[in-house]
């Protein structure tokens, strides 16, 4: 493992410490309990909290600001963060609107946030992302997992909030958005967990992961590597017979970077997928390119297609002021 | 129970984890996201700090105060599910107010129904219920039946290790590995072998306190 | 190697193509000769074009817009591209009042860019950025590379030339800026050039290589892999000597990613840059950290000062929207 | 000079630096960027597909035209320097237009010297100048004192080699290996190298013409 890091167990701290620096005017950080807040506290509306494992940055710190999160809670590498977390943010933001907890689909970040959601002094609901359509849902498991949908999530039930709407109306779009969002991701390279020291999986030059989870989570099934187009073919299927748009819909596009996977590969990507999701009658009229919802080090993408309505795409275009997403202001 | 008791089995179990940094890691790894060993360790030290902390409170307190520490320490799916097993026991423990060996297991069984319920799992799900579950039955039965404590330790830690085998030939249906599908059967699951291993600690811990 | 590419020869245009589809509201494409433009010309002002070897990605078909480039021009990967490429944006974006380039000093780039300046049929002038003080400057070498620092330049006199400003005094800005531009980079693994097939060095897991230039070419030297502590110091070392700042000088710090390296290590990097920064009496008043100079797929980061003056930090904060740099509008 | 030579002799170039592949990149992978190879085979490739337009063409137009062509295809820092070459050489065999050897050495000469001004660069730099300069002088000596054309052509490949395989020695003061200082010692200049091979391989074509 190579990486830059002093000593292991000081990663988190120092890279949210330099975060905080770096855009020290946008976000506060406080350290144990670990959550980062806007620098002004935005007052009559809900507010937005998110979090989870860190390693997924920009997620969810790089998204705090106007128009998004008013707070987020990192937790250690791959690991939910902890009730004392979210508890100590919310009293930080909230402004007697309630608290919308936004948080990704996996047993750990459910239930530590459903404890936060107990203790809660005060009124609270939860939207549950959940738009990774590698996983077949289906009666026997937990569900899909959230993955990189979860940024267009908080886009829109960011913005949503900045207009005073209630916890129970800002949920509702949440949800829907989330409805409307199927994600697929593909690992050419395994991630390295820095207290871990070494890759999370094995994985041969003429492989790759298809369907692959952000914590590097085994996929639907280990493939030969071959050319980019069929492999976005594959991921374009997955996600079209996830969501069955209907024809003349339109999406967002967005091509998630996992860390380690270069721009001009991840604009080729969106190059064969908007083609093919044109060809099948979809107008493409929004996108997003880059690294939004990574796996640390991983070398991989995902494709995430959110079929649009006028609600989602007034909240996606408002503006916000974030660090990693910034437009209209 | 006394809190001596207590501290000395937070060690034993710290130690016990950090035994099986390799195997714990690479069960996660497998099946899941490779930090359980890291969840575990740093839970298992947290408490192990608390030690003078904890000396001063009855065990009870103790073991609630263990739990309310692993739920802002470990995080993951593990970190909620083994705090609410500590508050649930501790506060059977507390209601009873007695040494027997039946309020330990009474408070046992409450804790694995906290995890089930926080969880929202039951049996055959492979995950670390497929131990807790077991042991929790066989615990109160051998208490209804008055086994003496060599015997029931030494069957927990049986059912504890089959518990633990036995979830390497299932389907995951809860946690990261219900994403897995087919491809999660031939690997034990990684919170089950950490729950077995504590369990072991912990009984191997009162039968050496018996000799 | 394995990255998302189809045919080695196509990469280029599908990626180039898949940057213009998912921003159309921001650039066109035109190909052979491959270069891209604002969606809409601009009018009265000096036209700003740059361009380079692609694999730099966002550099500098993502600093196309508003306040920035009105035309890039990419070569092929890592290489220089050709004068017709130039002489053709020139063409579409000049708005008679002069075309500037700005051009990475590496000698490829220069003379072919030299050769286009010398067919234009109007007024031009270039700005060579050369802010790698990994390479020692002395009189017996072409001088130091352009690097990172190109993004700052690009942004100031994009700036600048939105004002109205006449070519003489876009060059003089961009110069000056360059003039107080250091910066110097590290890489833990090597880039693969798709066309190549395999990486450009090979490199221990236990070694890095201290000012590596941005196609991989070999730094100051090879080292020991150690904390990031101790690399940043001698990063910061090196800039210091470079640009010897007098105390209280306030500066940009930018933390650039070469495409493979995760932004929790790059905001543990700014962390240590600007703590280091600081003792040394610098005021680190604007930052900027994530990929924005790209190579290829490499692991690694450079760390790039800019002493700002009034005029700096009024064309750095001004408004510019394009793909890659968006703010205030 | 006749078109249809150049035609052939673009051929036994491209095959030469087709020959070369791993040479030639590995060079320039380890003192410069690694795109060398990619770089003349782009070159020479479209050359060889400009056939038929070429054919149509003077000698003196067709070699302006390939310094056209290679501008828009190369790149990099060869691309302006060999279409320098090709450009100026072409100038004087056409205001020359005979076909004799002391023009084709005052072309070639010419052409060297366009490189020489674009690159801004000169002997002992470590560049494709140090095969290109002796080269030049070399012809240019060898046709003054009317050297038959076998002679000419054994000696200016010999002197090629030379030159090339001096830069090895060298420290680089001009393009990309410019900023390693002493760490290009030990490596041939890539330039060099494919300044030989076509060199070589426009020598081997004149002697096979000549038998
Ligand atoms: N719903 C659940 N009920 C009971 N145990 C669970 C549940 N979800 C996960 N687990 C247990 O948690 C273990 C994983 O813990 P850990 O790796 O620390 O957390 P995470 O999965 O969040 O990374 C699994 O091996 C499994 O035994
Ligand atoms: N200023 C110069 N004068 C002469 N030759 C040069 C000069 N700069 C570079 N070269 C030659 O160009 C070669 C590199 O060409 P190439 O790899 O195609 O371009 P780049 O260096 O832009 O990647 C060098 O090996 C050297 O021989
Ligand atoms: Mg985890
Ligand atoms: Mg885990
Ligand atoms: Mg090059
Ligand atoms: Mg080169």
């Amino acid at each position: 493992m190579k990486k830059f890091i002093n000593k292991v167990d000081d990663v988190l701290v120092e890279s949210l410490s330099g975060f905080a620096s770096a855009h020290h005017d946008l976000v506060k950080l406080n350290l144990d309990p670990n959550f980062l807040i806007r620098q002004q506290k935005a007052t009559n509306k809900v507010a937005i909290i998110s979090g989870g494992g860190s390693g997924h940055e920009p997620l969810h710190t790089g998204y705090i600001g106007y128009g998004m999160l008013d707070a987020a809670c990192p937790g250690h590498v791959f690991t939910s963060p902890t009730p004392d977390q979210m508890l100590a943010a919310a009293e930080a933001v909230h402004a007697d609107k309630g608290v919308l907890f936004i948080v990704k689909n996996y047993a750990g970040d459910v239930m530590n946030f459903e404890m936060a959601a107990e203790m809660l002094p005060f009124e609270s609901a939860t939207v549950l992302t959940s738009d990774d359509c590698a996983v077949i849902n289906s009666t026997y498991t937990t569900g899909r997992r959230g993955v990189a949908g979860t940024v267009i999530v908080e886009k829109c039930v960011g913005s949503l909030a900045e207009t005073g709407a209630d916890l129970q109306t800002c949920k509702a779009l949440g949800d829907k958005v989330n409805s409307r969002t199927a994600s697929m991701g593909v690992a050419l390279t395994s991630c390295t967990v820095p207290a871990a020291g070494r890759p999370t999986f094995d994985i041969n030059d003429n492989e790759l992961e298809m369907g692959v989870g952000i914590h590097g989570e085994p996929g639907r099934k280990r493939e030969t590597m071959r050319e980019a187009d069929t492999i976005v073919q594959d991921v374009v299927n997955a996600i079209l017979d996830a969501l069955k748009p209907t024809a003349n819909s339109e999406a967002l596009l967005l091509i998630n970077g996992f860390g380690a996977t270069p721009l001009m590969e991840l604009y080729l990507i969106y190059n064969t997928a908007a083609k093919l999701f044109t060809e099948h009658g979809i107008k493409i009229s929004r996108s997003l390119v880059g690294n939004y919802t990574t796996a640390l080090d991983m070398a991989g993408a995902s494709i995430t297609l959110c079929i649009l309505d006028d609600e989602i795409k007034q909240h996606w275009d408002s503006p916000v002021h974030t660090a990693a997403l910034r437009w209209g202001r | 129970m006394k809190t001596s008791f207590i501290l000395s089995a937070a060690e034993s179990i710290r130690d016990a984890i950090l035994d099986h940094e390799s195997e714990l890691e690479s069960l996660d790894r497998a099946i899941g996201d490779g930090d359980h060993y890291i969840n575990m360790k740093r839970g298992a030290g947290a408490i192990v700090e608390l030690h003078a902390e904890l000396a001063a409170l009855s065990a009870d307190a103790a073991l609630n105060k263990i739990g309310l520490k692993l739920l802002s320490t470990i995080g993951g799916a593990s970190g909620p599910l083994l705090a609410s097993f500590f508050m649930s026991m501790a506060k059977i423990l507390k209601e009873k107010n007695d040494d027997t060996i039946t309020t330990y297991a009474a408070a046992f069984t409450a804790g694995v129904e906290a995890v089930q319920q926080r969880g929202k799992a039951g049996l055959g799900e492979k995950t670390m219920l497929d131990v807790l579950i077991p042991v929790a039955q066989q615990f109160s039965a051998l208490a209804a039946s008055n086994a003496d404590i060599k015997t029931t330790c030494q069957a927990l830690m049986q059912t504890a290790e089959e518990g633990m085998l036995a979830t390497k030939a299932l389907i995951a249906t809860k946690g990261r590995a219900a994403s897995l599908g087919e491809r999660a059967i031939g690997h034990i699951d990684p919170g089950a072998k950490s729950c077995q291993l504590m369990i072991n600690a912990v009984c191997n811990q009162v039968l050496a306190s018996q000799l």
